[in-house]
């Protein structure tokens, strides 16, 4: 790992540099009253003003609908084409929050906990994240409840934490984002010797993550899934903004002898996500689902894959229709 | 060599297909590529996803035994989008096929035991699995002990195999069926899986029963067993949720923490016993 | 708001009802509260800014149980609840409606008639961010138009949060759901996306009483609740009913005059 | 426009088994000649033609639909394409305003006796579309999957 200093002439200069590279490049962008991730040619198209993007960066990794493999049947026989990890083009996410970037941990660790995922692997190996440290944040923030930090370094191949001067702190954490660098090494200087943890914004820790996850691990005929689920609305809104929830369907596009496999974004907060063909519902109530979607990231996934599901990015508090606030139910878990 | 891709099935050739029952089908398949054909190994318990290209995927066992090599069966019943799919498909036809997924009975566990095998409908083919594989290595284990029901003598699946099962002299062979469910030349039992277990009365003494039926079938037979003096870890089940992608990733199967598809479909009750029943 | 609290504790108290549907201050705006108890109806709160439409709570009967209950009602959630009745999807004799009048008095209501006597004096009018938006679509061209919604449709991941808070979106399976055939593909792609939503649409005809809520759930900001006002807008001279005044006359769809307009068909 | 000259549109005809479909028959028998764009799906009544079907034959690569049947009060079934108009009426509203191309949908009434009425129909509708060209902006986003794809194309 490096540190470096690079100038607001300097940024602009790197950007034009990436993008001329012929990389994609996604950052947040501010249209239709929403600010999210888009393809971007111009760093001035980059939003400002703003906390956090409606939605995570996870589809760059993580397709809400990707084309498994194709086929087509000929005479009775049927042709494959798999899935190309070349046709993933080059990607470099840019400005991504820390609790985002900390999400590609999680999330890989789903699709590779046992046998790998060749599609999700190919968007990762073809993607570099340039992460942007938080200097603001807001009541749904808790990225320092869940081992993270607005100065998290995990998941990116470069941070910058940007000083007054309108330059940053360049932290160089990974060969991508060396390579990244090499595309407009000069603009590069030697640090300036500034401390990163200046310019963070600071957040409190709301909740202990062992503390719950010890309640968690006794909670599971508590009365309080119950209470706590009463409003919620059994959509999908909290999962399809999260950047750790994997939850997936796997689907059949046909059109005569062709078609292709795809795999589409799911939710266990829908109703008839475990519905067995039988008509059997093993999570027929809401209150069921809405535990699920607690203990999977808070107790499951820390068990199972020594990881916790949730980056604390408070994406699915701002998203729920009905203010089913992740932060506030977590915290009364904890207290209880 | 390259990664390889999880959800590309292999293709497999529909070498015979048997009616086994209104709306039931067994498919024996075979690889279609020889080196696939090869290295493919897999052992009782365990479940695919087989595919109709068009339709989509759907999850049964495999019920073939893994000592009947070069091919590998299954048996479904015409339900949904998918299964009527692979219903509607002949003799030479191509689907798809991806596993083996799942755990497997502990088989060598067993050895020197005697067995009993209680299934009830559709949910003999899992079982059929460990059947087969234990008759092919009958020296193995002791008494053979099947005790299997259906709604209706129609629903009877793998009607040849039952009487060749009845036949041998080293298999005890127990078939029933539901009240009201029995014709005119019905020889077998008549009544509830549960209350033909409780007649049979089978020792508990070095046995392991597998249960494999309905949510209700299982309810109502475990604490039959219970009474006859079977411990928790001398009972054997398969648990079916809905999956999607067989390999512990969509988030259906989940229960409590373990994937129906990864640590399961074969629990012991002792396992069972410590994952939230609600959810299976 | 006093008076409120005070007659939901003494509903609650006294076992006329089982539970209070209602508002509480959540930790950004006004959220729903199940209000089983006289001590919670302290948390009741009933003002402007409550406008999460609680109708899509009471046909649940999970949530609402088999006694009768009471549920605090702004005039666009009395609309669906009307609505709800005409579609006999409620039980007069398990319902209490209770809403706070212009006056800031406390009305109770336990028919459809008392409803809807009371909903008639509000005239349904576009609000300021419709009319911005739908002045702006109607002064488009149709390609305009098709880029517009495109554009829109491609941010849309089918969270199918729309369908969850509309009120009278209940069935039990969804024609989306649906797999025999498969109408309208589940993954989330533009056309998929635009699909989902004129079905939403077709589904709403003479139903919408454009309460916004399908609007004010979309996590990612689609303008569709202006998809089935426009249509209620322009159906309702067609098929002769007042927009946001249900009446018991049948389904739009199910129904039909002789003299329907059909210039359109040669 | 010259340009669509060589263009043969492609056009699928929802139609009723008792009127229209009787009609396009007898045209047939009449020795009637008229387009050979269109593709017959024959229903037991407009009553029940999902509005879907239309929206998938532009997805499919059709140009234009028919639809069509039993004129008011002639319908076997009673009401079903007073149903049927209905549910078009509001039909159309949905689609204008999604800047859906309401010019390619074409409702129509013919009876089983009315078989130059169905000529004449599958003729007009044939020649409005080929004015209007192939409904490409449609079909090109049927295959998408991703956004990007029809941003960047569009």
């Amino acid at each position: 790992m490096e540190t470096k200093y690079i100038s607001q002439s300097g940024i602009e200069q790197w950007f034009d540099a990436i993008v001329t590279s012929g990389k994609r490049v996604f950052a947040p962008v501010n249209s239709r009253g929403q600010v999210d991730f888009k393809p971007v040619k111009k760093l001035s198209e980059v939003a400002d003003e703003y906390i956090q993007t409606t939605q995570s960066i996870k589809a760059s990794v993580y397709p809400k609908a990707e084309v498994l493999f194709s086929y087509e049947k000929v005479n009775g026989k049927v042709n494959l084409t798999d899935f190309d990890p070349e046709s993933v083009p080059e990607t470099v996410l840019w400005k991504v929050h820390p609790c985002d970037a900390a999400g590609f941990k999680p999330l890989s660790a789903i699709f590779n906990w046992d046998t790998t995922d060749k599609l999700h692997n190919a968007h990762l190996a073809k993607t570099s994240v340039i992460s942007f440290s938080c200097s603001a944040a807001d009541e749904s923030c808790f990225c320092t409840s869940v081992n993270g930090s607005p100065g998290n370094t995990a998941g990116s191949d470069i941070q910058l934490t940007m000083l007054p001067d309108g330059g940053a702190i360049v932290e160089i954490l990974s060969p991508k984002g060396e390579a990244l660098v090499a595309l407009s090494p000069s603009v590069f200087v030697a640090d300036k010797g500034e401390k990163k943890e200046k310019y963070l914004v600071d957040l409190p820790v709301r909740f202990n993550l062992e503390e719950v996850n010890a309640k968690l691990n006794k909670a599971f005929n508590s009365t309080v899934w119950k209470e706590q689920s009463e409003r919620c609305l059994g959509c999908g809104a909290c999962a399809f903004v999260c950047p750790t929830c994997a939850c997936f369907d796997i689907q059949e596009d046909a059109h005569g002898s062709k078609g292709r496999r795809i795999r589409c974004w799911d939710a266990c907060g829908f109703a008839l996500f475990t519905l067995h063909t039988s008509g059997h519902n093993p999570r027929e109530h809401q209150s069921q689902r809405w535990r699920q979607r607690i203990l999977h990231k808070f107790f499951y996934m820390p068990e199972r894959l020594s990881v916790v599901g949730c980056t604390g990015c408070g994406r699915c508090s701002r998203a729920c229709p009905v203010d089913m606030n992740i932060l506030e139910h977590i915290t009364s878990i904890a207290k209880q | 060599m390259s990664e390889q891709n999880t959800y590309l099935p292999y293709l497999m050739t529909i070498e015979k297909v048997i009616k086994e029952a209104p709306g039931v089908k067994t498919y024996r398949l075979k690889f279609q590529d020889e080196a696939e054909a090869e290295a493919f190994e897999f052992k009782a318990g365990q479940f695919g996803e087989y595919s109709a290209f068009g339709e989509g995927e759907s999850t049964f066992c495999i019920a073939s035994s893994p000592t009947r090599k070069g091919y590998i069966e299954c048996t479904f019943r015409d339900t949904g989008r998918v299964t009527s799919g692979l219903a509607s498909l002949e003799e030479g036809s191509t689907m798809g096929f991806r596993g083996p997924y799942g755990n497997v009975f502990p088989m060598e566990e067993w050895k020197g035991k005697n067995l009993l095998f209680i299934a009830g409908g559709i949910a003999l083919p899992p079982m059929r699995c460990v059947i087969w594989n234990a008759l092919d290595l009958r020296e193995n284990f002791k008494d053979i002990t099947i005790i299997y029901g259906a709604k209706t003598v129609n629903d009877l699946v793998y009607k040849s195999e039952l009487k060749e099962w009845s036949d041998r002299p080293d298999v005890k062979m127990v078939t029933t069926v539901d009240p009201g469910g029995e014709n005119a030349d019905w020889k077998g039992e008549i009544g509830f899986v549960p209350t033909i277990v409780e007649k049979v009365a089978p020792s508990a003494e070095n046995t392991i029963a597998i249960v494999c039926g309905p949510p209700i079938m299982i309810k109502f037979t475990f604490p039959v067993l219970e009474k006859l003096g079977f411990k928790d870890d001398q009972i054997y089940t398969t648990l079916e949720n809905r999956m999607k992608c067989g390999v512990g990733k969509c988030g259906r199967c989940n229960v409590g923490k373990l994937y129906i598809c990864k640590d399961g479909p074969v629990f012991s009750k002792e396992e069972l016993n410590l994952i939230p029943a609600e959810e299976y | 708001m006093k008076k409120l609290r005070e007659r939901a504790a003494e509903l609650l108290s006294q076992g006329v009802v089982s539970l209070v549907l209602g508002y509480e201050e959540g930790t950004k705006r006004p959220r729903p509260l199940f209000c089983r108890n006289s001590v919670n109806a302290e948390k009741l709160i009933f003002d402007s800014r409550c406008i999460h439409n609680l109708a899509v709570y009471i046909t649940k009967k999970e949530l609402v149980g088999k006694e009768r209950f009471a549920v605090t009602a702004p005039i666009s959630t009395l609309r669906s609840i009307m609505q709800l009745f005409v579609e006999n999807q409620l039980n007069e004799e398990k319902l209490l409606v209770l809403t706070v009048d212009l006056n800031g008095e406390l009305r109770e209501f336990t028919t459809f008639d008392e409803i809807a006597a009371y909903v008639a004096q509000f005239e349904l009018k576009r609000g300021e961010r419709e009319q911005e938006l739908l002045s702006k679509i109607e002064g488009m061209t149709r390609e305009e138009r098709w880029k517009f919604w495109m554009e829109e449709m491609s941010h849309c991941f089918k969270c199918y949060a729309c369908r969850s808070a509309c009120p009278l979106c209940y069935c039990s399976k969804c024609v989306v759901e649906v797999n025999r055939p498969q109408w309208i593909n589940p993954w989330p792609a533009p056309l998929a996306n635009m699909e989902w939503h004129i079905n939403r649409a077709m589904h709403m005809v003479g139903r919408c009483t454009a309460c916004g809520a399908c609007g004010d759930a979309c996590p990612i900001g689609i303008p569709i609740d202006l998809i089935t006002r426009k249509m209620m807008e322009d159906m309702a001279p067609e098929f002769g009913y007042i927009p946001g005044q249900p009446a018991k006359q049948g389904n739009a769809l199910s129904t039909w005059k002789l003299d329907d307009r059909e210039q359109f068909i040669r | 426009m010259s340009s669509n000259t060589d263009f043969e549109p492609k056009i699928i005809a929802f139609v009723c088994n008792w009127c229209t479909y009787a009609g396009a028959d007898l045209t047939g028998t009449s020795r009637l000649k008229y387009a050979t764009n269109v593709k017959i799906v024959r229903f037991p009544c407009t009553g029940r033609i999902d509005f879907l079907l239309l929206l998938k034959s532009f997805a499919q690569g059709a140009d234009g639909v028919i639809v069509s049947g039993c004129h008011p009060n002639d319908c076997h079934y009673t009401s079903g394409n007073f149903h049927a108009r209905r549910r078009w009426i509001a039909f159309r509203s949905v689609l204008d305003l999604m800047g859906v191309d309401i010019r390619r949908i074409q409702y129509s009434w013919v009876s089983a006796a009315e078989g130059s009425k169905w000529a004449d129909l599958v003729n007009n509708t044939v020649a409005d579309i080929r004015a209007l060209g192939p409904y490409a902006e449609y079909q090109k986003v049927a295959d998408y999957l991703e956004k990007e794809g029809y941003n960047e194309e569009a």
